[in-house]
């Protein structure tokens, strides 16, 4: 027993995965025949752009920080790309990065060269970003708007019916995110920086070059994962992403990347999506008022976090 | 570089900010107030009013989140647990006597002192960060409220709404207005100057310092976010006397708010540092912006962008002069 | 004539339908000739802040204020001290118990209504049903339920489950495909407005498709339309957010001291995809606009703009 | 705080610790720690770095509780759970981390330890600081002073048993000078202290007796006129303590002459710190900068590694002048720095391997794949070359301090430089490291790299050095070749003395 909590502490990716399945079989037990191969490509296709937004929370809060900006940049993002549409797809859609890459800009000048601590800072670009897309969106009811097909196909479809299109993005932003974070210059550094910054001054490196870079990256992701979004729901609306603000700090904090910086990865974050997702799930499906759900939600969220901590220890 | 002469080269840097902090506020909202007279003259007894009116709950979560903020937390769940006390003032009271009301109003904001302790308790407990737990238990408190009272609704006896809603002493001295003056001068002031204030800062800035000191911090902390708790009970209270019902959902926004509130009020979210008044003037400002929106006709929605850009530019203030600082 | 100042109270932001209402409120007021400005008071919020919101405007000058109220009793008192004023107040799309305020809105509980009764009907009486809520906690919410849960008794033979869409797009699908996944039989949908996201996660999920009731949305309209033939079968219950113009209109009516009912209630229709239907489908839908704007641009007899000026948004 | 039984009759036993033991997480700090004090002693504890001493002290003063252990006050069990119960009990100590809230001001700290401000100022007083502005936040307040400061408010609540964990590991020769006469006295009105030092000498002079900790078990007590060489015995466990007196002896200096020097600062200016210093360090030699606390070394090097500006003056390295705006642009011209506090400089939450490879991204071009292998055996270079100690590598804040610092030290090793710029590298290190670390920039030297090395005890200039400048007020008052550089030569200088009346020293 001794041994196998051991094992767990040495290695608490396998402790999630471990919880992972046990809220799979939890959902199988109590409902059995809902664990189908439609039920797991339909937590997979959902599971994806909370994990997007969480690969660009776990890049930021690895140096110590945070990102409150993300659903209002994903939000923005999917709006530019609907109300856009009309004038061609390819330019919606950079229109849309250009969106990320502006408040990534902004974030990362306030965050590293002005050391504004990020939870104000993105908490206000965040606020700045909402009101100027509802300014925006009132000059936008005659714009025609649409999802192009493609990103459509990117956010709803499936491959012989059963793989989720954008599980194949996603899997390409993680490979990308554990090279990274494991094998690159700039994946060390981002953990040094959270770990401590000034013995990266110290060491000659330049901080705010890191931290930008970062944010900006962060802000990228965000806007990709609003893409996705979209693509999913297939119209754009100014609440689009709000949902997703605390669940992706929520999936990055039960995959044990430290909020204080320095200490975890993206393995983690991926099966905290997985862990956030299937108890949405598990939750729809059970049949109590919707007080309880929430209670529920914020209780669970609450003892993994508890036990991870304690694991952890 | 030493612990020393990081410290020296900091202090300059601190000390302007400091200075920025504790003047910088006041001075805003002076300017903020003038240049609503200029741009409607007529603003009188009416408007101070709305604007009392307007921004009594915000200061309430204000000041809650500042003082949880001074003693080094975080608290995500302020608006759920105002919510809470909105509901369960609204459902008890709406058959209740006005003395009876008195009474209730008491004991809702020691079940907001509980809500509050119990945050501070499971941080302690559970040694997870402060934005982890109070974002879940937001979530538990918001569930909390919707058991109470599903739908908006429920009341408070006429003079009990008075309480908040009149204006007894003068017209241009809304209750709101003094209702905030006492919640905050009877509750925070005395105990800011008490060997507990003293505690709950030296906990924000250095716990094992505190600790050394013949704090403790653990204790210090549940009392930080009990006291918040407290806070969090009258504004949910300050809510039902002025809207004279509960809305399960109204305490949304006084989440976030409360923290740009504490930001602009020149609160270091690192603990340690700053006081309420900062906080409280900022949740008039804060409330005063919408209103200079509407009598100058520009679309409100331009407000959350100011807000966001108020955020963003006090913050940067003292952190353009650290910059200045370190260029020099 | 003097030209009157209007102001608009609002407090839910971002969302499609509450942007139109604003928009039909400028484009009547620019088409009615009669209003110097709009002065809009918009942002997210409860009772608290709509409060303060109607009291600036009250401030600014408006001799008429159109509320969407967040709160049927609570703005009561400042409400009355509009009027006190001689500020004309309409709320509309829900009501207030004010005695003093003009009420204009769509029926909600007759809205939730005539859709389940249609689906019951649909489905013979008999079969599994989902109830896509809106927000727990919201008026509108409430009344719909109410009215479904009214129609619900005549038909004993209909099991319901009930889920809280939120009111957003994502919540919505994941929730739907969910159900899709879990094998539960459903035989029918009635959404509170988010319909298209379920028509979308049926097509996605390559399952057959189940009535689905929904609102006037551009966007669920088109899918009537267009997938009736792979046999979507559903009805679109109008709920136009035009009631903001409308109420525009009433006000003026009553600064020009025309006599009108305190109340009105606009009674929802229900548009079904048979092919008598069909034709009222297509004349309505735009392929123009946002699939979660309604068609209804407008509120005969209260509203005198067109298409182009509610598009514009643009007040005087 | 619980009472217990009474344990021991001996009158003059006040505090008698027995077989406590104390572990974080995998690391042991403390197996078998004991310690007897008796009234009226001045008692040394003393051990290598990590033996357990502050852990001890905190473990006695019921920071945090024991995992097994018997603690008996005037032969009564006592249990404390918290500084301010033991305080209570007449047991008060002066931790080796400032314990003074940072934003608080001094007075408010008072009032917060429940310390009356008379009786603080009475003892500042003592210790001639009594012109501190007491309404100044902590934070403002030098390091140095801030111990004095800490001293005066444990002393202030009158403790029978003080407890003082390397309060002169950071302080001049003339404060720490200060603070012995206020212990002495402290100890001459009949109560007793447990004094922590590094400092062979200052052990020596005050403690009467002393217990040492090996590993985290009492090894014996002994009293301090015992040979140096005993105790250190005692703290290392006799191999390798001699191994460490082994080490080779100073090599003739190798400075090639006529070369450029690796580093030249001419009429270096840094606001009113520093004015018109001017030196020279060649290839191959070990430079040695001897001043007191506060004399403008820690801007000497600051400016000379990039962390600082210079106001006025030029540094060149080999013959070339440098434009410092970043430690980066030192770090490219050679001149790297060990900076005072090891935890500046390290990632305390990674691994021995990333934070010896931390400085080669600094560039742009690094920011992309890691060649792993390479990178690993530069690594295992350094750390070999280091011996560190790599039980712990996955993460080194569960090092000992000396192994820590030789992180830093390995860091700079693996990326290559010029220049070292070595800021008082052995402070709070036992000495069997010390020993190795003196060896080890001999080795640099040898191998014809520079060192410039800053030490606050003076003897270690003519054990390590080639040649010694002494800074004064922000000046250079002195240079002498390593041989004539005595500790009463050194000090003259270091108090501005060129001729032999007294001054005062600078505040
Ligand atoms: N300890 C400090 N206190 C105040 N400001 C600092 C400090 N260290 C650096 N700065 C200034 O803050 C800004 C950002 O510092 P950061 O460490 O992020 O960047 P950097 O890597 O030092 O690069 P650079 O100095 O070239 O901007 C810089 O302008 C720097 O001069
Ligand atoms: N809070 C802690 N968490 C983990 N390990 C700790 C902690 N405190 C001390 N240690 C470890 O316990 C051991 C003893 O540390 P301690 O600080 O007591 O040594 P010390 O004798 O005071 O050393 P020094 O002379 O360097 O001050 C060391 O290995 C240290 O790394
Ligand atoms: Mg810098
Ligand atoms: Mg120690």
């Amino acid at each position: 027993m001794s041994k196998a909590l051991a094992l767990l502490r040495g290695h608490t990716i396998l402790a999630l995965v471990l919880l992972l399945a046990v809220f799979v079989l939890g959902i199988e037990i109590a409902r059995p025949g809902t664990v189908t191969p439609l039920w797991v490509s339909n937590a997979l296709l959902f599971a994806a752009p909370l994990a997007i937004l969480g690969a660009g929370q776990t890049l930021v809060m690895l140096t110590g920080g945070i990102d409150l900006s993300v659903a209002s940049v994903a939000t923005g993002s999917a709006y530019i790309l609907a109300t856009n549409a009309a004038s061609g797809d390819g330019f919606a859609l950079a229109l849309a990065l250009v969106l990320g890459l502006a408040v990534g800009i902004v974030n990362g000048l306030g965050v590293a060269v002005l050391r504004v601590q990020p939870l104000v800072m993105t908490l206000g670009t965040g606020l700045m970003v909402g009101g100027a897309m509802t300014v925006y969106s009132q000059y936008m009811l005659a714009s025609q708007p649409h999802v192009p097909a493609m990103i459509q196909t990117l956010g709803a479809g499936k491959l012989i019916g059963l793989i989720p299109v954008d599980l194949f993005l996603w899997a390409a932003i993680a490979a990308l995110m554990l090279f990274t974070l494991h094998r690159t210059g700039f994946g060390r550094l981002l953990y040094a920086v959270g770990d401590n910054r000034e013995a990266c001054h110290l060491a000659g490196i330049r901080v705010w070059r890191v931290l930008f870079l970062d944010y900006v990256l962060c802000a990228l992701l965000a806007a990709i994962a609003g893409l996705v979004l979209v693509g999913g729901t297939n119209a754009a609306d100014l609440s689009l992403a709000d949902v997703y603000l605390l669940p992706s700090v929520a999936c990055v904090i039960i995959g044990g990347t430290s909020i204080f910086g320095g200490r975890g990865g993206y393995a983690g974050t991926i099966v905290g999506a997985l862990i956030l997702t299937v108890l949405t799930s598990i939750l729809t499906l059970l049949d109590v008022p919707e007080p309880v759900k929430q209670i529920l939600y914020g209780a669970i969220i609450l003892s993994l976090a508890a036990a991870y901590a304690r694991l952890t220890a | 570089m030493s612990a020393a002469n990081k410290m020296e080269a900091s202090s300059a840097a601190h000390s302007l900010s400091r200075y920025l902090r504790a003047t910088g506020m006041p001075l805003l909202f002076l300017a903020s107030i003038l240049a609503t007279l200029a741009i409607h003259r007529d603003f009188g007894a009416f408007d101070v009013q709305s604007l009392a009116l307007g921004a009594l709950p915000l200061a309430m979560a204000a000041t809650a989140q500042a003082i949880v903020v001074i003693s080094g937390g975080i608290d995500l769940s302020v608006g759920s647990m105002i919510a809470v006390a909105n509901v369960l003032s609204a459902s008890l009271m709406q058959h209740a006597s006005f003395r009876q009301s008195l009474g209730l109003a008491v004991l809702i904001i020691l079940v907001g002192a509980v809500q509050g302790a119990i945050n501070g308790t499971l941080i302690v407990l559970s040694r997870i960060p402060d934005i982890v737990v109070t974002l879940t238990t937001g979530f538990i408190w918001g569930g909390v409220a919707l058991l109470i009272l599903e739908r908006p609704g429920g009341g408070a006896p006429s003079d009990f709404l008075e309480i908040g809603a009149g204006a007894d002493l003068s017209p241009v001295l809304p209750n709101a207005l003094l209702l905030l003056i006492v919640a905050v001068g009877v509750i925070w002031v005395p105990i800011r100057s008490s060997r507990l204030g003293l505690s709950l800062y030296a906990t924000g800035s250095d716990p094992i310092a505190a600790f050394r000191s013949g704090v403790d911090p653990r204790l210090a902390r549940i009392l930080a976010y009990g006291l918040g708790g407290v806070f969090c009970g009258i504004g949910g209270v300050a809510l039902t006397m002025t809207t004279g019902i509960g809305a399960p959902l109204a305490g949304a926004y006084y989440t976030l708010s409360s923290v740009a509130a504490v930001v602009i009020g020149g609160v270091s979210l690192n603990g340690g540092r700053g006081g309420v008044l900062g906080p409280v003037l900022a949740a008039l400002l804060l409330t005063l912006l919408p209103m200079d929106l509407i009598f100058l006709n520009i679309d409100p929605n331009y407000g959350q962008v100011i807000q966001g850009t108020l955020i963003v530019l006090v913050v940067m203030i003292g952190g353009f002069a650290a910059f200045m600082q370190g260029r020099s | 004539a003097d030209k009157y100042v209007v102001g608009v109270s609002n407090t839910l932001i971002g969302n499609g339908w509450r942007e139109e209402m604003i928009c039909s409120i400028k484009a009547e007021a620019e088409a009615s000739g009669l209003v110097s400005k709009v002065i809009v008071a918009n942002r997210n919020g409860g009772p608290s802040e709509q409060i303060a919101d109607i009291r600036n405007l009250i401030s600014a000058g408006a001799n008429a204020i159109i509320i969407n109220p967040s709160d049927r009793d609570a703005l009561n008192p400042v409400i009355k001290q509009a009027v006190d004023k001689g500020i004309v107040v309409v709320a509309v799309d829900q009501a207030v118990s004010a005695p003093e305020a003009y009420v204009l809105t769509n029926d909600q509980v007759a809205y939730a209504k005539v859709g389940a009764k249609w689906l019951f009907d649909k489905l013979g009486g008999k079969g599994n049903v989902v109830e896509m809520r809106g927000i727990d906690g919201v008026p509108a919410d409430a009344d719909r339920h109410q009215g479904f849960t009214e129609v619900l008794k005549d038909y004993p033979d209909i099991k319901v489950v009930s889920v809280f869409s939120g009111w957003a797009l994502n919540k919505t699908a994941q929730e739907t495909k969910d159900l899709l996944a879990s094998g539960k039989p459903i035989d029918g949908v009635w959404t509170s407005g988010i319909d298209s996201t379920v028509v979308d996660a049926y097509k996605t999920a390559q399952k057959p498709f189940v009535p689905v009731v929904g609102a006037d949305n551009n966007g669920f309209i088109g899918q009537l339309i267009d997938l009736k033939s792979q046999g979507l079968s559903g009805a679109a219950v109008s709920n136009p957010p035009a009631v903001g113009g409308a109420g525009l209109g009433l006000a003026l009516d009553v600064l020009q001291k025309k006599e009108h009912p305190h109340v009105v209630k606009i009674t929802p229709v229900v548009w079904d995809n048979s092919d008598a239907g069909l034709v009222k489908l297509k004349a309505a839908y735009n392929p123009k606009l946002d699939p979660f704007y309604s068609v209804a641009i407008d509120v005969k007899p209260y509203t005198q703009y067109n298409m182009d000026q509610i598009l514009a948004c643009k007040g005087p | 705080m619980q009472n217990g039984r009474p344990v021991s009759a001996d009158e003059n036993l006040l505090l008698r610790v027995t077989g406590v033991a104390k572990r974080f997480g995998s690391v042991i700090a403390l197996r078998a720690a004991g310690l007897e004090l008796h009234a009226g002693e001045i008692h040394a504890l003393m051990g290598a770095n990590g033996a357990g001493k502050s852990t001890l002290v905190k473990v006695i003063t019921g920071e945090f509780p024991a995992d097994a252990g018997e603690l008996a006050v005037a032969g009564a069990v006592s249990v404390f759970r918290s500084p301010a119960e033991a305080r209570r009990a007449g047991i008060v100590s002066v931790y080796q981390d400032p314990a003074l809230v940072p934003d608080l001001t001094i007075a408010q700290n008072m009032r917060l330890a429940r310390v009356p401000l008379e009786a603080v100022r009475d003892v500042m007083r003592e210790l001639g600081i009594e012109r501190l502005d007491l309404t100044r936040r902590a934070r403002e307040i030098d390091y140095p002073h801030l111990r004095l400061i800490d001293l005066s408010r444990a002393l202030a609540s009158k403790p029978r048993i003080l407890i003082l964990d390397e309060i002169t590991a950071a302080l001049p020769a003339d404060l720490s000078e200060r603070v012995f006469a206020v212990v002495r006295d402290w100890r001459r009105r009949g109560h007793s202290v447990i004094f922590i030092s590094h400092r062979m000498a200052e052990v020596a002079a005050l403690a009467d007796r002393a217990t040492i900790l090996r590993d985290g078990v009492t090894v014996g007590v002994t009293s301090t006129r015992d040979a140096e060489e005993k105790i250190v015995d005692m703290m290392l466990g006799a191999e390798v303590a001699k191994a460490a007196a082994e080490a080779p002896p100073r090599a003739a200096a190798g400075i090639i002459r006529g070369a450029a020097p690796a580093l030249e600062v001419r009429d270096l200016g840094f606001g009113h710190t520093l004015s018109g210093v001017s030196f020279r360090l060649g290839v191959g030699e070990i430079l040695g900068v001897a001043a007191l606390e506060g004399q403008g070394q820690q801007e000497l090097f600051d400016c000379i590694a990039g962390v600082r500006r210079a106001a006025s003056g030029e540094i060149l390295a080999n013959g070339r002048a440098l434009e410092l705006r970043h430690p980066a642009d030192a770090i490219r011209a050679g001149l790297v720095l060990v900076p005072a506090n090891r935890l500046h400089a390290l990632l305390p939450q990674r691994s021995i391997r990333e934070n010896v490879a931390l400085s080669s991204f600094a560039t742009f071009r690094a920011w992309g794949p890691i060649t792993m292998r390479a990178e690993r055996k530069r690594v295992e270079n350094a750390v070999e070359r280091l011996s560190i100690d790599r039980r712990a590598s996955a993460e080194v804040r569960r090092l000992s301090g000396g192994n820590q610092q030789k992180v830093v030290i390995a860091r700079w090793l693996a990326s290559g430089f010029r220049t070292l710029l070595c800021f008082d590298p052995t402070r709070g290190i036992d000495i069997g490291t010390k020993r190795q670390i003196y060896a080890l920039l001999r080795e640099i030297a040898a191998q014809g790299a520079s060192v410039l090395l800053f030490t606050s005890e003076l003897p270690e200039i003519r054990l390590a050095c080639d040649r010694a400048i002494v800074l004064f007020a922000g000046r250079i008052t002195a240079e002498m070749p390593a041989a004539e550089a005595d500790e009463a030569h050194l000090l003259r200088a270091a108090h501005g003395l060129t001729a032999a009346e007294p001054a005062e020293a600078p505040a």
